[in-house]
């Protein structure tokens, strides 16, 4: 099965109020075409799950611009005061997540779990609503599983059937959301031949990918 | 000299080698430019590399290597790159041996605030709530005081980043340990009297006998 | 035919274009060998790989490639290596599409016994219960009787794999579907009659109007 | 600093009692020269965690037939009657758990997580003596964290460093109890120069092991 798609397509199956996570760090590995695409074609309402929110006109900055998103949950959105403007606003609905927590819940939803229990936020207003279990005579947070109508994933390479790899610091959250996405669509650097990535440098199985954006073809020009 | 660049030194003389180190945004990043001679630390960025190291050159600089506030680093060899569950497994598994942090406020129980002002800044805590509840050292490098109040306080009244007590404060006036027993001043800065430290401090400390003076070069 | 083959061709035809498939030791095995054309289903190997394959011939094998039972296989082109965390989110996170196991019983709720008989056979639940408790569908591919005792019975009485409903189970006598009413008789073995498939289930089955015969080639 | 050691001297570092995580799934991954040498120094007591014990004669399995462990926790032990025999004897204690649990088990030791919460085994004899946690309506097992003294990976590369990489499905449980020992010690088949596994191919990061097991030199013999 041929799984690359334009953006247009990836973004047509998107609807309005849909559910997204969104790899990438500061933008760093976020799928920036796919991203570009929700902007134009007008996407509302969205719930976005991501680390952050990068900074204005940068990755996902580019969606809260476009007033694009209801509700985000994240670590950090100190660095887009767009973000917070909203937030103040009223516009926009910001959970704030402990970063490590935040990637152990997508991680819990993606791999069936029923959340993670860390010490992180214990005592704190992060643990506010949160059941506290003890696991003998240690207090975790019980942080709930995450999972989404859909995974966007920034990717360094994937093969032709979509297995996929990354480079350095834009891995980040894009495998575990490779878990956790109903619907997951992969938008990689390059497209490869199978065998291109071997099997012990595959990071995300092909399995988990259900559409790639295709190559920009550029005729050598 | 300028306090940061104090602090940054002071800081730096608890790095040992072969130790994994996070070093906050801001002052912390600091530290990294002042290392002792022969110290070698493996620096990791929570975002998702050990063995980050400064950008390599004017024209090497990645797109898709960056340090957790998306400033341009560059990797040294031995590199290893992490996802954001691994890179946290690292931090909140005990395996991270220092980080080093801003702050708002210590208190007298060696709680740390530093994510955030209710009313005026809330930036998210990003990864510092789990740095600070998993590393085996945290350090906090800060000023003494901000716009004439001390940050070393009796208790915190910004909401805590953790409840652990960090290992040690860092100040442009003194080096403080946290105990059970309280806040233990450990060394004054250059040219600072004790009780020009206890005068500049909200919290009560405990003054052992000889409290000698940072060795900065 | 040989009942085991009956069974695996029958099983075989279950599985889809695309779908992830795990196999169980023995029996399960076989269903491998009897895949209808053009059907290009990825295999898992829950120690550890996707895209297993047959030993490609004598001397390839490699001691770093076996399925779970430890057993030499090979790899397809385009296959990956999973560490067991991540093997088991795929089983538990319900991204496996189909398991196929064997069994000791299946009874009328449709829950499976298939890994220990008490005081007798220990051998542990290997990745049975998270196989049968994650996947997306679940075949049991048994023998319709032991030692002339109907394995599909009332109520399990040896321990359970998992108290999910198995979705469908294949015997030598008859294809059986567990739904929220109870087993459905959906199809019986080549020249068996329902009659024959009641007389040799002790658990109750709900007979339809029609019930074909299994077409195997 | 350099890790590397002689087999010798890393099994010198294990003391009779010590409770030890040990790669491997059938012998495949295992570490087998350290396994020879805990067998040839007579160390006994030994509490294993492994996902099984092989066959008689073969990794793990050697260890069972000199009965240097008086305590294995697995998932499954169906393969090695010598284990089967142990157990029913009184010789040996034997926990079995899940697959997908004992990993996970490991992973929230090695990760300080107070635990994994899996739908696995609910409603049958593996739930036996552990709290069910209701997340959202829905049942989960509280599998609690293990770590041991002492983590013994096979690995198909080290760096000098001690990055390792592994082979196909001899990596199983090596880098989640590279995670989950007080002390790592990596049995690599090669040690390459540092930058020859590159930073996205690297699947244990160096400062996870403490150890590594030196090359068997043939000078060309």
């Amino acid at each position: 099965m041929n799984k690359a798609i334009s953006t247009t397509q990836a973004v047509e199956m998107i609807p309005d109020g849909a559910s997204l996570m969104i790899g990438g760090f500061m933008g760093v590995g976020s799928p920036r075409r796919i991203i570009e695409e929700l902007v134009r074609q007008g996407r509302k309402h969205l719930t976005v799950i991501a680390n952050d929110s990068a900074r204005p006109d940068v990755a996902i900055g580019k969606l809260i611009d476009a007033k694009a998103v209801d509700r985000l949950i994240a670590s950090h959105i100190g660095t887009n005061p767009e973000t917070q403007r909203q937030m103040i606003a009223g516009e926009l609905k910001v959970d704030l997540c402990p970063q490590g927590s935040l990637a152990e819940r997508i991680r819990s939803g993606g791999a069936g779990l029923g959340g993670a229990l860390t010490p992180t936020g214990f005592g704190t207003v992060a643990a506010e609503g949160k059941t506290v279990i003890q696991v003998d005579g240690k207090d975790f947070l019980l942080e709930k599983p995450l999972t989404a109508d859909f995974a966007l994933l920034g990717a360094r390479r994937a093969d032709y059937r979509g297995n996929l790899d990354y480079s350095l610091t834009a891995r980040n959250f894009n495998p575990i959301m490779a878990l956790a996405g109903k619907i997951v669509i992969a938008e990689p650097n390059e497209i490869v031949p199978v065998g291109v990535i071997p099997p012990d440098v595959v990071i995300t199985p092909h399995v988990l990918v259900d559409y790639m954006i295709e190559r920009r073809q550029t005729n050598g020009r | 000299m300028e306090d940061k660049i104090l602090i940054a030194k002071r800081v730096a003389q608890e790095l040992n080698s072969g130790d994994l180190v996070n070093l906050g945004i801001g002052l912390p990043t600091l530290v990294a430019s002042y290392l002792p001679k022969d110290t070698d630390v493996y620096f990791q960025s929570e975002n998702g590399i050990i063995g980050m190291s400064a950008v390599p050159g004017a024209g090497l600089e990645d797109d898709d290597l960056t340090d957790a506030g998306g400033i341009f680093i560059g990797a040294l060899p031995g590199a290893c790159s992490l996802d954001s569950c691994m890179s946290f497994s690292l931090i909140r598994g005990g395996h991270l041996d220092l980080t080093v942090l801003g702050g708002l406020q210590v208190d007298e129980k060696g709680a740390l605030a530093n994510w955030m002002v209710p009313g005026k800044m809330v930036p998210g805590m990003g990864g510092g709530m789990d740095l600070t509840t998993g590393a085996k050292r945290v350090i906090v490098a800060m000023t003494h005081a901000a716009k004439g109040a001390s940050k070393i306080v009796k208790t915190c009244t910004l909401p805590l980043t953790s409840v652990r007590r960090v290992n040690l404060v860092v100040t442009d006036l003194a080096v403080i340990e946290p105990t059970e027993e309280g806040l233990v001043l450990k060394e004054t800065a250059p040219g600072i009297t004790v009780d020009q430290v206890i005068a500049a401090t909200e919290a009560k400390l405990i003054i052992p006998a000889q409290v000698p003076e940072m060795n900065i070069a």
